[in-house]
């Protein structure tokens, strides 16, 4: 019975994969809408210059509002499964205690605020060619990852008030920043920067964010890998 | 055929993979990855169809990007979650459900 | 004039962020003061759709198809309402729940706070990926909230849950994928028209196929229904309640408007017999799992599985060509969601109530409830009242609507499919309340429980009960174009 | 609003509201609780004679609200309602004295009462629906408050017997609902109107009127006890006696009988079921259950059993006497509803007493309970003789018209039948008042819970209901002619109905 489901799920995968090339194929709609060319005529109206950073941040911005309360919601989620049981002093990395591994902690050392300037880079950046916050973001969240790695950063336990308000304001100011938009300009929409500070808006959602994304990301791993530590020491 | 089209030939490929592997593989581990080569079949769909004139379009790719984000969020919470698992049984498997589909049916 | 529509998405958010801030396990008076707000705006949203109808709203300023679109309509004002009227008591609920079981409770209000938001994005989403977004945040959400309450069980109902719900999400992405690759758009206003006039291309049809698979199993429409029990029955009862009542309906609704607006020119009558079928084999089926439940919760749980699929036969009786069947198939369809979404919501509030008091799920120590908690055997009664349609509650409205356009569509079989389920669903409801009214078993001490965890269940109740007297007003909103 | 159109509102209040009250009231409340059942009962019966008095100088009450677009909840006193209405009220106030008294102590009554509260309330909704649809309405939160008291003392078996109930009447309740929401396909509303609203539909219809036909009658019957669908009645005997008084007598049984008349005289119309041949069916089955009711009480020992049995074949009575085609019919059957209600529920109030009193629960228990209990005993004589059909009694009265009307349906079929039954009747209530009263009484009772106190043979409370209605019983006989008469009421009724 089990098997017999194995197959018919598999045949029907395989199935399912040649309908889906079948149709990719397919020539497109003759009324298709040309949206890179719209991109492209009002990318001027949106404060970059980059049409990625345009569609992301501005025209299609609201979906970027979402997509950061979605890593919020992870964070969320790994708060409320981290331990119960109260650390002190959580040990940092005693594992690396290793002479060997002094060559990472060497590393480390190097390229943390090396990392820390390409996010700023890469921040800036993302105005007018590939990067903006995710990327620098992702790159802080790095550096945290590899400090606490190499034993330079302990491991996060429940956030006190100054973690949590970082961990949110990236999503405070793109919130504050929407909100206001909205009820200085009349009629105000969610979202509708004015074309002449919308660059100066766009900087600052993005650098609000690329804080907070980089603590976010880091908090996915940083406040796991205390019980990490706690599983092991319990054997 | 254009390049772009290639790479949405292999997203479908992925996806089914990545379909199969989620339905069938008894490991979370294994099933959450099966979801991330799920997700990237779907990203480069997204990419390749959008591009397959040639041109760049970077509606689809700001999409991927908002999509790539999405779906680390939602692996970092499988995660978590397959850890707390880890912790509370000592098992990375479904506990009644030891291979496939199956016992999705039965409901005891 | 004032515009509730995009408050109604940044409130929510900012209550999140706020109670994160404020710590773990607080912030729940915050929540209920942010909601009141909420619920006043949802109420003059109604009035301004009932009107002046429909309309869109381009985030940005944009409009589509380069920006997102919004879109309220009279079916997005019922929701809209639906969801601050469930979740408004529940938050009543939650705050007395978690001051006598801390179980679940440390991120509880901000996780709510997203949970509520992401239904009010998607409600009013007019933008496919948009809508994949804020489906994508309903499920996290969601999962995080199962998985809080920290057990095994219901870990593992959480990333069962979670799995699923990304398999869903991730189909209905490769939809999206294919349409705009098709089509060049992601906006339903341009989408529409374009579907409508164009010849049927195959990608459409894949990508309608993929889309409802993914919304359908995020629905657990029989047979997809094997994640939702543990999940929802293994949860803390004001997360039970909140999954059950709402965040199924969110995916339903999407169906819904998928089926009826963007793929109205693709699907068939066999499509839709087919998902009515789905629906009545998910009303027997779930209704005899839940009687052969021995765990309330879980009883609680297979009847939303029952339930879901009496949302389903609307689509086979939506096809009928008398004019009028369609039309009260689509009314007794949206009365049941309401209906529906009130009760199980005071049911599960219900029976957390008497889990509580019991100390364990477990229905046959229910012995005596009748005496010591009369009110919220009485709550779980009239939620089972509406459950079962009988008069004068909305389930009944509900079910008369349903039945009428059957008969008056000359559909038969469904009308046997939804008396049937109604004295199904009366059995398993009246296995609770006939237990409760036996003498409480031997050695069993029930706890004392707060007042202020009864009201709110038993106001749910009220509301769902009432609601047939109130139909009229529901059906006016929903006719609101 | 005018105050005519909040009057049938004001009726249904006046024991909701008590009800509700009740229902959260601590157990402890004895007094604001009776004083609220009580106030609640004596209010309607006001209510209910300004309306009598309002609808003989031609009033109309009639309460209407749109639940749907095309669906209406009406209330209506109108003259067949009003009929059931005081005699539902009346028994209520008297069933509601007797249950103070016999709960005297019990747990759990701020629950009973409440539920008895909504149950009256659901048998006056279920009396002054206006439409099918509202009829429903009520006819289904009957079963549910019923439901309640059945189980009530929460054992095994009152647990058994609710679980019989409610599949009966939830079944029959679904059936029913079926056959309404066709009808209402069909005619769009389906308001209760003297003639009859389906003949507009012609006969091409028939086969479809016929099946809704079915459908109605079957769901009713159920609530009504006609033979196959009787099992639930003798099963829900094991509820305290004055649920059962109200089950048999008043509320469930009555409300499906009541429903029949409506489905046959104003919802498809005398002359219209006649031409459907809808009639005849009708009377076989309610002939077969008079029968079959009164063979299976010949057998039984248990006291409240054999008067379920009883009440089995009488309410079909009713139900013949609907079916017989012609003015004496009618008015043999509709008054019977109310004489069978004053006359079973003094049987069951005595049946209580015996029960609280003596202990005695059974038939071969009965020797010489006269002497011991005279008034009770004389009650429930009066209302057994009246049971039979003899002179001077309520019972005399149907059964006379009853018989009139199966001369004038040219049934003489009827006329033996219910010859039969009489004689049936008679066989197995003589043997009772045979033991009662002329066999001498044992040593020692089984178990005497109340002593007699001076010329109290028991609880005050539980010797006044019987009385009264054993009064009322021969009442009815032998001032049938005069205006105040449920006879006299029952005669105007048929006027309208017969109206050419």
């Amino acid at each position: 019975m089990r098997s017999l489901l194995n197959v018919l799920v598999i045949v029907l995968s395989a199935a399912l994969g040649l309908v889906l090339i079948g149709v990719i194929l397919e020539s497109p709609s003759p009324a298709r809408v040309r949206l890179s060319e719209e991109v492209l005529m009002q990318i001027g109206a949106s404060g970059v210059t980059h049409p990625v950073t345009a569609v992301l941040l501005n025209f299609r911005g609201y979906d970027t509002l979402l997509e950061v309360m979605v890593l919020l919601l992870a964070l969320l989620g790994v708060l409320a499964q981290m331990g119960k049981q109260k650390r002190e002093n959580p040990p940092a990395g005693f594992y690396l205690t290793e002479p060997r591994m002094q060559v990472l902690l060497w590393l480390a050392r190097v390229l943390v605020p090396l990392m820390v300037l390409v996010a700023g880079y890469l921040l800036w950046a993302g105005g007018h060619q590939p990067g903006g916050a995710f990327q620098a973001g992702a790159v802080l969240a790095a550096a945290g990852v590899l400090l606490n790695l190499s034993g330079l950063l302990p491991s996060w336990m429940e956030p006190a008030w100054n973690l949590r308000a970082g961990l949110v304001s990236g999503l405070l100011v793109f919130l504050l920043i929407a909100a206001a938009v909205m009820m200085t300009a009349s009629p105000g929409l969610l979202l509708q920067y004015p074309p002449a500070s919308a660059g100066m808006l766009i900087l600052l959602v993005e650098t609000g964010l690329t804080l907070s994304l980089g603590l976010i990301l880091a908090g996915l791993f940083l406040f796991l890998s205390g019980d990490a530590i706690d599983d092991e020491a319990d054997k | 055929m254009s390049g772009a089209l290639i790479y949405a030939c292999a997203g479908a490929v992925l996806f089914v993979f990545g379909v199969t592997g989620l339905i069938l593989l008894p490991h979370l581990l294994r099933k959450i990855l099966a979801f991330n080569i799920m997700g990237s079949g779907v990203f480069l769909v997204l990419v390749g169809l959008g591009q397959r004139d040639g041109t760049p379009d970077p509606v689809p790719q700001a999409m991927v990007l908002t999509g790539i984000v999405v779906a680390v969020a939602a692996t970092a919470l499988a995660l978590a979650l397959v850890r707390r698992l880890l912790s509370l049984t000592g098992k990375i498997q479904f506990p009644e459900e030891s291979e496939g589909l199956g016992r999705c049916w039965k409901n005891k | 004039m004032f515009d509730p529509v995009p408050w109604l998405i940044l409130l929510p958010l900012v209550w999140g962020c706020l109670t994160f801030l404020t710590g773990v396990g607080r912030g729940g008076r915050l929540v209920l003061a942010g909601l009141i707000i909420q619920l006043v705006l949802t109420i003059i949203l109604a009035r301004q759709i009932v009107m002046e109808g429909a309309r869109h709203y381009a985030v940005g300023g944009w409009g589509a198809p380069l920006g997102v679109d919004l879109y309220v309509d009279g079916l997005t004002g019922i929701m809209l309402l639906l969801t601050h009227v469930v979740a408004l008591p529940l938050v009543v609920y939650a705050r007395a729940y978690f001051s006598s079981q801390a179980e679940g409770a440390s991120y509880f209000w901000p996780l709510t706070c997203f949970l509520l938001a992401a239904m009010n994005a998607l409600f009013m989403s007019a933008d496919i990926f948009n809508i994949y977004v804020t489906l994508e945040l309903l499920g996290l959400a969601a999962v995080g909230l199962v998985a809080a309450a920290g057990s095994a069980g219901s870990v593992t109902a959480a990333i069962r849950y979670l799995l699923v719900t990304l398999l869903g999400s991730g189909a209905y992405l490769m939809g999206v994928a294919l349409l705009y690759g098709t089509y060049g758009s992601v906006s339903l206003a341009v989408l529409e028209p374009l579907l409508a006039t164009t010849e049927i291309s195959a990608a459409a049809c894949l990508a309608a196929m993929l889309m409802l698979a993914g919304l359908l199993l995020k629905t657990a429409l029989f047979p997809f229904h094997f994640w939702l029990p543990p999940a929802h029955g293994g949860a803390p009862a004001p997360v039970s309640a909140l999954l059950s009542a709402l965040v199924i309906k969110a995916s339903f609704y999407l169906i819904l408007r998928l089926w009826f607006d963007l793929f109205a020119p693709l699907v068939t009558t066999q499509a839709a017999q087919l998902l009515g079928g789905l629906g009545a084999a998910a009303i027997l089926w779930g209704s005899i799992l839940a009687f052969n439940q021995t765990r309330l919760k879980m009883l609680v749980a297979y009847s939303t599985v029952a339930q879901i699929g009496y949302l389903f036969l609307l689509f086979p009786l939506m096809t009928s060509a008398i004019p009028g069947a369609a039309e009260s198939a689509m009314q007794g369809g949206v009365m049941q969601l309401v209906a529906h979404a009130l009760a199980k919501a005071a049911m599960f509030a219900a029976a957390g109530v008497m889990v509580l008091s019991a100390g364990k799920d477990d229905i046959a120590l229910l012995g005596g409830m009748s005496s010591h908690l009369p009110l919220t055997l009485f709550t779980f009664a009239l939620a089972g009242i509406t459950l079962m349609g009988l008069p004068p509650s909305g389930g009944f409205i509900a079910k008369w609507l349903l039945i009428d356009s059957a008969v008056s569509g000359g559909q038969w079989g469904w009308v046997v499919v939804m008396i049937l389920g109604g004295l199904l669903s009366a059995a398993y409801v009246f296995k609770v309340l006939r237990q409760a009214f036996l003498p409480p078993v031997a050695g069993i001490k029930f706890k004392p429980v707060i007042r202020m965890l009864e009201w709110p269940a038993f106001l749910l109740a009220l509301i769902s009960l009432l609601l047939g007297f109130r139909s009229v007003e529901v059906l006016n909103l929903l006719g609101a174009a | 609003m005018n105050f005519n159109a909040i009057l049938p509102l004001l009726v249904l209040a006046s024991s909701l509201v008590p009800g509700m009250i009740i229902f959260f009231l601590p157990e402890s409340r004895i007094r604001l609780r009776t004083t609220l059942n009580l106030t609640g009962a004596i209010l309607k019966l006001l209510l209910i004679g300004y309306m009598l008095w309002g609808v003989q100088h031609d009033q109309s009450y009639v309460f209407r609200y749109n639940v749907l677009p095309d669906l209406e909840l009406v209330f209506k006193a109108d003259a067949l309602a009003l009929l059931f209405v005081t005699l539902s009220a009346a028994l209520w106030f008297l069933t509601t004295l007797y249950a103070i008294g016999y709960l005297e102590g019990s747990p759990h009554r701020s629950r009973f009462f409440g539920f008895f509260s909504f149950c009256v309330t659901a048998t006056v909704g279920v009396a002054m629906a206006g439409n099918l649809f509202t009829f429903f309405v009520f006819y289904e939160l009957l079963t549910l408050s019923t439901y309640p008291l059945v189980v009530h003392r929460g054992t095994a078996a009152a647990i058994r017997a609710g679980n019989i109930y409610l599949v009966y009447t939830l079944a029959g309740g679904a059936v029913f609902l079926t056959g309404i929401v066709w009808l209402y396909g069909l005619l769009g509303q389906v308001e209760f109107t003297p003639g009859g609203v389906a003949a507009t539909l012609g006969l091409e219809y028939t086969a479809q009127l016929q099946v809704i036909f079915l459908l109605l009658i079957a769901g009713l019957g159920v609530k009504a006890a006609l033979v196959p669908l009787h099992g639930w009645l003798p099963q829900a005997m094991i509820a305290p006696a004055p649920v059962s008084a109200l089950l048999h007598a008043v509320a469930v049984v009555k409300a499906g009988a009541f429903g029949i008349i409506r489905i046959v005289y104003e919802v498809y119309g005398i002359e219209f079921a006649q031409t459907l041949n809808l009639l005849m069916p009708l009377a076989i089955v309610a002939s077969i259950t008079i029968i079959w009711g009164s063979l299976r009480a010949l057998w039984q020992d248990d006291l409240k059993r054999r008067l379920a049995y009883s009440t089995i074949s009488q309410v079909s009575y009713i139900i013949l006497g609907v079916t017989l085609f012609g003015p004496a019919g009618t008015i043999g059957g509709v008054v019977h509803l109310v004489h069978q209600g004053i006359m079973k529920i003094t049987l069951f109030f005595c049946a209580g007493n015996y029960a609280e009193t003596l202990g005695i629960h059974k038939i071969s228990e009965m020797n010489g309970a006269g002497r011991r209990m005279p008034w009770t005993s004389i009650a429930f004589s009066v209302a057994a003789f009246g049971m039979m059909g003899a002179p001077l009694t309520a019972g005399y009265v149907s059964k006379l018209y009853l018989n009139q009307g199966a001369e004038m349906a040219e049934m003489a079929w009827v006329s033996w039948m219910l010859t039969a039954s009489s004689l049936l009747n008679a066989a197995y209530f003589l043997p009772i008042l045979y033991r009662l009263w002329f066999v001498n009484q044992p040593q020692k009772w089984l178990q005497e819970r109340i002593r007699a106190r001076g010329r109290w043979e028991t609880h005050g409370l539980l010797l006044i209901p019987p009385v009264v209605t054993a009064v009322a019983t021969l009442g009815a006989g032998i001032f049938a002619d005069t205006g105040w008469s449920p006879l006299f009421w029952v005669k105007l009724i048929a006027e309208m109905e017969y109206l050419p």
